[in-house]
C-alpha cells in the first residue's frame, strides 16, 4: 500500500489536491449554504435574545474554528520538524491566513453580540483574553513567515513559535474548566443527549459548523497549492538564472 | 590531525554551488583556494566552519578544530584592541594575548579602541584573534586584504609558524599570498544548479 | 560565560551601551502616563501598579533587540557558535547580563518612581518583590523572542510583536500583587506564581533560546 | 525626493520591512493596559482615550531608529548626504515614509482598538480627527530625534529618551480632544492646538534634521 | 575641472594624521594613494569627499564633483541590483543604468537580491555605483578588494574610460591596479599628532 507521506511530495500533492478541491469547494458551498440559510432563515428568534440570536451561526463555528485551524498548525509543524516535509511546513503558512480570518469573524461577530448580550463590547475575562492573545499570534506567526528570508529557516522558526502559541489556543478553548468564572456562554454538549440548545437551534449550528470547517479544508488546499506553486515558480526562476 | 574532505557538496540558499569537493590536507600543510567571483571559495570555508550544513558528502574533522576568519570580524568597537583579544582567549579557555599582539605587530595599539582603527589595523586584530582559539585548523576568507606588504608579510610568518606546529591553513585569496602550499582552483567544482534535495525544483510536466 | 557577561556588562556601560537608559524610559513612561489620563490623584492611584508594570515592561522590551543582534552584525555571534562555548550557556549569560544591565536598576528605581503615581504605600514592598521575582522572566522571556529574530534587520517590532503576548502572564500577576497590597488582600498567591512563571522561564529558556539561535545562524 | 520615498515604501513591505507591526505594537499596549490595570470597565474608559494616544505615541517611536540608521550602517547615508540631494529634502522624504508606513495604518485601526477599552461612543470620530491631525507630528519629531541619534549604535532608547519629551504636548492635546469629546466637552480647541503643533513640527524639522544629520556625519 | 589640494591637514577624531598634503591633478588624470597601514589614505580621501572637515588647508573643488566610494557601499540587501543601481541613479538625476551594469558585467545579475551576492560581486555593484552617479573626480578607497584579475581589468578599463572623458580619479590601494597614473606616499605628510588647534593640548606647566 502507498504510504500516506507520499502526498508529502508537492507534485502528488498538485495532482490529488486538484482532483479533490472542486469537490470539497462544492461540498464546502452548499454546506455552508443550507447551515446559513436554514438558520438564518427557518428558526424562531430566541425568546430572550430576539433575532441577535442568529449571529451564533456565525460566531460559534467560528469560533471553534479558530481554535482548531491553530491546532492542526501545530500538527503540520511538527510532521515538518520531524520528516522534514515540505508541503505539510506550507499548508500550515498557508492555514494561519485562513485562522486569523476566522479569529477576527469570530471577535467581531462576539462583540457585536456582546454589545446587545452584556451592553459591552469587550469584556476582559479569561477565555476572551487567551482567545485574543490567539489572535496575536496568528499575526505574529505570519509576520514571522513574512520576515525570515530562508523557507527552511522561516518553517523552522514559526515551528517552535506555533508550540507556544498552543498553550493559548488551549487557554481560549478550556478557559472555564480551569477558572469557571466569567461572562462568556459556557461550553454546551451539542452530542449529548440532554443539550441545553434546542435541536431547532442545534442541527443548523452543526451544519454551520461543519460548513466552517469545509470551507477552511477548501481554502487550505487552494493556499496550499499557491504556495507550493510560489515555490516553484521561485526554484524554476532560480534555475533560469543559473542557466 | 587530518583534515579529510570527500565528496562534499556545499550551497547557499537555494542554489548549489559546489559539487564532489574532495582534497586532504597533512597536518603542517596549507590549501590556497582560488576561482573567480562568485564561485564559491566563501561558501566551501563556511561549510568547513561549520556555520552552513553541507548539502552533501563528509568533512571528516571535528568543529571544535577548526577556527574561521571571514569578513566580518567580531571585533566589538568600545573594546580596546587588548580587551577584544583577552575576550576570545577567554572564550579559548586560555588567557595568553602576547604572541598574538606580537605577531602582528599590535603592541602599540592594544590600549587603543577598536573602532579607532584603520582598515588594515582592524584586519591585522581579526587575524591575531585566530592565533588566540588555538585551533589546528584555520579558514581564512581572503585574509590580506587591506594590508600593505609588510604586514601580508607578518601573516605569512604566522601561517608558516602555525603549519611548523602541525597545523592546517586552507585560505580563499585573489592575491599571491607568499605563502606555498597546494592550489585548489574551486571552479572545477563548479555546479551552480538548484539543490538536488529541493523538492520544488526539477521537470514537473510528466 | 563569565567571559560573556564580563564582556556584555562592559560594553553596557561604554558609551553607547546603553545602560540607565531603560531607567530612563521608564521614568518617561510613568511621567507620560498622567498627562494622557489626567491627573487625577484617585485614578492615579487606581491605576499605578499595572502603569508601573506596564512601564518596567515596555523598558525591558526596548533593550531586547541589543542582546544578540550587534553580536550578529559584527559577526561575533557566528564565531561564539563555532568556539567551545555552548549555545545555551551563551544565552544564560546574554540573559543575565541583560537582566544586570535592565531588570535590576529598574527593581532599585521603582519606589521612586511609584511616589509619582501616588501608590499606595501598603503596596511598596510588595511592588519591589513583585519585581525581583518577575524581571528575571522578562529577561529570559525576552532572550528567546531575540534568538526567534536574529539575523532580520531592525527585527525590533517583530520581536516586540513576539514577546508582548508571552509578557501577559507576568504582567497579570505582577501588577495584582502590588493592587492586592494596596487593597488589603493577600499578596503572597500571586506572587508565588510570578515566582514559578519565572522560575520556568529561566529553566526553559537557554535550549528555546540555542536552538532558535541555531536555525538563524545556519 | 521621490526616489527616496519610493525605496523607503519598497524596503517598508519587503521581506523584514516592517510594515504593520507597529500596529501590532499598538494592539498589543492597548490589550496590556487592561492586565495591568485591571478589567474594571468604569476604569478603563476613563483612561481609554490616554492610553490609546500612548499605545500610538510608543508604537511610532518603536519605528523611529529605522529611519536613519539603516542607511548609517550600509553607508548610504553618507552617499546620500555627498549627493545632490539636500539633506533637508532627505528629512522630509524619510518623515514622510515614516508617517505612511507607521502614522497612517494606526490612524484607520484606531477606532477598533478603542473598542477593546471601551471608549465612549461620542469620542470616536474626535479620536480619528486627532490621531489625523497628531500623528504627522509625530513622525516629524522622530525623524529629528533620529537625525540627532544617528552613528550611535543602538540609540534606540537614547532616541527614545530624547523624543518622548517632545512628544508630551502632541500627547497631552491628543488625548484632551478624544476625553472632551467624551465628556460632551468642545473638543475643537485642543484639536486646532494639535494640528499647530504638527504644523509647526513639519515645517521646522527638516532644517533641524539636516543639521543634525550634518553634525553625525561629520 | 581641476582638483587642487593646498597645504591641507586632515585627522580622525582627536587626531592629526596628515599635513601640509599638496597635490593638483588635472583632468583625465589618476592619482594613486599609497602609504602602509594606518598612515591615512582613509582619512585623507573622506575629507576630499567632503564627509570628514579638513583641520586646515584648501581644496579646490566643488564637492558635487566628488563621487566617494569606500568600504561600506550603501547597497541594500533586499533590493535587487538594478533596484539599488536606479536608485541612485535617480538621486542624482538620470536614468540610465545600462552602461554601468554592462561595464562591471552586471547584466546576468541584475535581478538578484544585492543580500545573495558573494564579496566580490557586491564589490563590482558599489563600483558601478560610481559610473551612475556621473560626477567628474572619483575617490575610491581600495576599489579592488575582493576583485578577481578579469573583474580588476575590468575595473582599470572603466578608469581609462572615465580619464578618458576628462575625469579624475584619486584612488587609494595597497597592491598594483594596472592604472597608471602618479603615485602619493601619503606617509611623506605624516603628522600624527593632536589637533594644533586643541585648546587643550600643548605645555601647560608655564
Ligand atoms: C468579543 C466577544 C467574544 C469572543 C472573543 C468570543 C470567543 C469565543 C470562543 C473562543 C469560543 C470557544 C470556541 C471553542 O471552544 O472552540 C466561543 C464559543 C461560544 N461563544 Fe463566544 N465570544 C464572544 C462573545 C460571545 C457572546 C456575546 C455570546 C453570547 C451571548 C457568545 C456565545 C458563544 C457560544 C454559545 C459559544 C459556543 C460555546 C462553546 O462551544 O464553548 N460569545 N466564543
Ligand atoms: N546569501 C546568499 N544567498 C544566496 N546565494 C548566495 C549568497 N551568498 C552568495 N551567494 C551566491 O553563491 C555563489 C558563491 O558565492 P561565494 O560567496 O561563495 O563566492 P566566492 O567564491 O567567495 O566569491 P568572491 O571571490 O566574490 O568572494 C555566488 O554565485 C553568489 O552569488
Ligand atoms: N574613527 C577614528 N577615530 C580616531 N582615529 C582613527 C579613526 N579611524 C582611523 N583612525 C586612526 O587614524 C589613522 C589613519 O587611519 P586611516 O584609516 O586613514 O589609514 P589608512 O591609510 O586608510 O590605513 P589602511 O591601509 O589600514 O586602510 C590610523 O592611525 C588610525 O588608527
Ligand atoms: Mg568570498
Ligand atoms: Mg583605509
Amino acid at each position: 500500500m502507498a504510504s500516506i507521506w507520499e502526498y508529502a511530495n508537492p507534485r502528488k500533492f498538485m495532482a490529488t489536491s486538484e482532483a479533490l478541491l472542486p469537490w470539497t469547494v462544492g461540498l464546502a458551498a452548499a454546506t455552508l449554504g443550507v447551515g446559513l440559510v436554514w438558520g438564518f432563515f427557518f428558526t424562531p428568534d430566541d425568546f430572550r435574545q430576539g433575532s441577535t440570536v442568529k449571529i451564533i451561526y456565525l460566531h460559534v463555528p467560528s469560533a471553534v474554528m479558530a481554535i482548531n485551524v491553530w491546532i492542526m498548525m501545530l500538527i503540520a509543524s511538527l510532521i515538518w520538524l520531524v520528516r522534514r516535509h515540505h508541503v505539510s511546513a506550507l499548508a500550515a503558512k498557508a492555514a494561519a491566513g485562513i485562522g486569523a480570518v476566522y479569529t477576527m469573524i469570530a471577535l467581531l461577530t462576539g462583540a457585536i453580540w456582546g454589545q446587545q448580550m452584556w451592553g459591552t463590547w469587550w469584556e476582559w475575562d479569561p477565555r476572551l483574553t487567551a482567545f485574543l492573545v490567539l489572535f496575536l499570534f496568528y499575526l505574529g506567526y505570519m509576520a514571522m513567515w513574512q520576515a525570515v528570508e530562508n523557507p527552511d529557516a522561516a518553517a523552522d522558526l514559526t515551528t517552535v513559535l506555533c508550540l507556544v502559541g498552543s498553550v493559548f489556543a488551549v487557554i481560549s478553548r478550556y478557559a472555564l474548566d480551569f477558572w469557571n468564572q466569567g461572562l462568556h456562554q459556557d461550553r454546551f454538549q451539542l452530542l449529548d443527549g440532554e443539550s441545553d440548545v434546542s435541536p431547532v437551534f442545534a442541527v443548523p449550528l452543526l451544519i454551520c459548523i461543519a460548513g466552517f470547517a469545509l470551507v477552511f479544508v477548501a481554502l487550505v488546499l487552494y493556499r496550499t497549492r499557491t504556495e507550493i506553486r510560489a515555490r516553484r515558480l521561485r526554484a524554476l526562476l532560480t534555475q533560469e538564472r543559473l542557466a | 590531525m587530518t583534515l579529510g574532505v570527500h565528496d562534499l557538496s556545499v550551497g547557499r540558499g537555494d542554489v548549489q554551488v559546489l559539487t564532489g569537493v574532495g582534497f586532504t590536507c597533512a597536518p603542517g600543510s596549507a590549501l590556497v583556494l582560488r576561482g573567480p567571483n562568485g564561485s564559491g571559495k566563501t561558501t566551501l570555508l563556511r561549510t568547513l566552519a561549520g556555520l552552513t550544513p553541507p548539502i552533501a558528502g563528509r568533512i571528516e574533522a571535528a568543529p571544535e578544530a577548526i577556527a574561521y576568519a571571514g569578513h566580518s570580524d567580531g571585533i566589538k568597537a568600545q573594546m580596546t584592541v587588548a580587551e577584544n583579544l583577552t575576550f576570545w582567549a577567554r572564550i579559548a579557555g586560555h588567557r595568553d594575548i602576547a604572541t598574538a599582539l606580537d605577531a602582528f605587530d599590535l603592541g602599540s595599539l592594544s590600549e587603543r579602541r577598536a573602532g579607532e582603527l584603520s582598515a588594515g589595523q582592524k584586519r591585522r586584530l581579526s587575524l591575531a584573534r585566530l592565533m588566540v582559539t588555538g585551533r589546528p585548523i584555520w579558514c581564512l576568507d581572503e585574509p590580506t586584504v587591506s594590508l600593505d606588504t609588510e604586514n601580508t608579510a607578518r601573516f605569512a610568518r604566522a601561517i608558516a609558524g602555525h603549519l611548523g606546529r602541525g597545523g592546517i591553513a586552507i585560505v580563499a585569496t585573489h592575491i599571491d599570498l607568499g605563502i606555498g602550499g597546494e592550489t585548489l582552483d574551486v571552479s572545477r567544482f563548479a555546479a551552480q544548479s538548484l539543490r538536488p534535495d529541493d523538492p520544488f525544483a526539477g521537470d514537473w510536466s510528466a | 560565560m563569565k567571559a560573556v557577561l564580563a564582556r556584555d556588562l562592559t560594553l553596557a556601560f561604554r558609551a553607547g551601551g546603553g545602560f540607565g537608559l531603560a531607567l530612563a524610559f521608564f521614568l518617561i513612561v510613568v511621567i507620560l502616563v498622567p498627562f494622557g489620563v489626567g491627573p487625577e490623584t484617585d485614578t492615579l492611584r487606581l491605576i499605578a501598579p499595572g502603569i508601573l508594570w506596564l512601564g518596567a515592561l515596555l523598558a525591558c522590551l526596548l533593550s531586547l533587540d541589543r542582546i544578540f543582534q550587534l553580536d550578529w552584525e559584527d559577526g561575533s555571534l557566528e564565531l561564539l557558535a563555532t568556539s567551545a562555548l555552548p549555545l545555551e550557556t551563551l544565552a544564560l549569560a546574554k540573559a543575565l547580563a541583560h537582566w544586570l544591565t535592565t531588570g535590576l536598576p529598574l527593581v532599585v528605581a521603582a519606589p521612586a518612581f511609584g511616589l509619582l503615581l501616588n501608590l499606595d504605600p501598603a503596596a511598596y514592598p510588595w511592588l519591589v518583590a513583585a519585581l525581583l521575582a518577575g524581571t528575571p522572566g522578562l529577561s529570559a522571556i525576552g532572550t528567546f523572542g531575540a534568538a526567534l529574530t536574529v539575523g532580520i534587520r531592525r527585527g525590533g517590532l517583530l520581536l516586540s510583536l513576539l514577546v508582548l503576548p508571552l509578557y501577559v502572564p507576568t504582567l497579570l500577576f505582577g501588577a495584582m500583587v502590588a493592587s492586592r497590597a494596596a487593597e488589603g488582600l493577600d499578596p503572597l498567591p500571586p506572587l508565588a506564581l510570578l515566582a514559578g512563571l519565572t522560575l520556568g522561564a529561566v529553566a526553559a529558556m537557554p535550549f528555546a533560546a540555542a536552538g532558535a539561535l541555531r536555525i538563524a545562524l545556519r
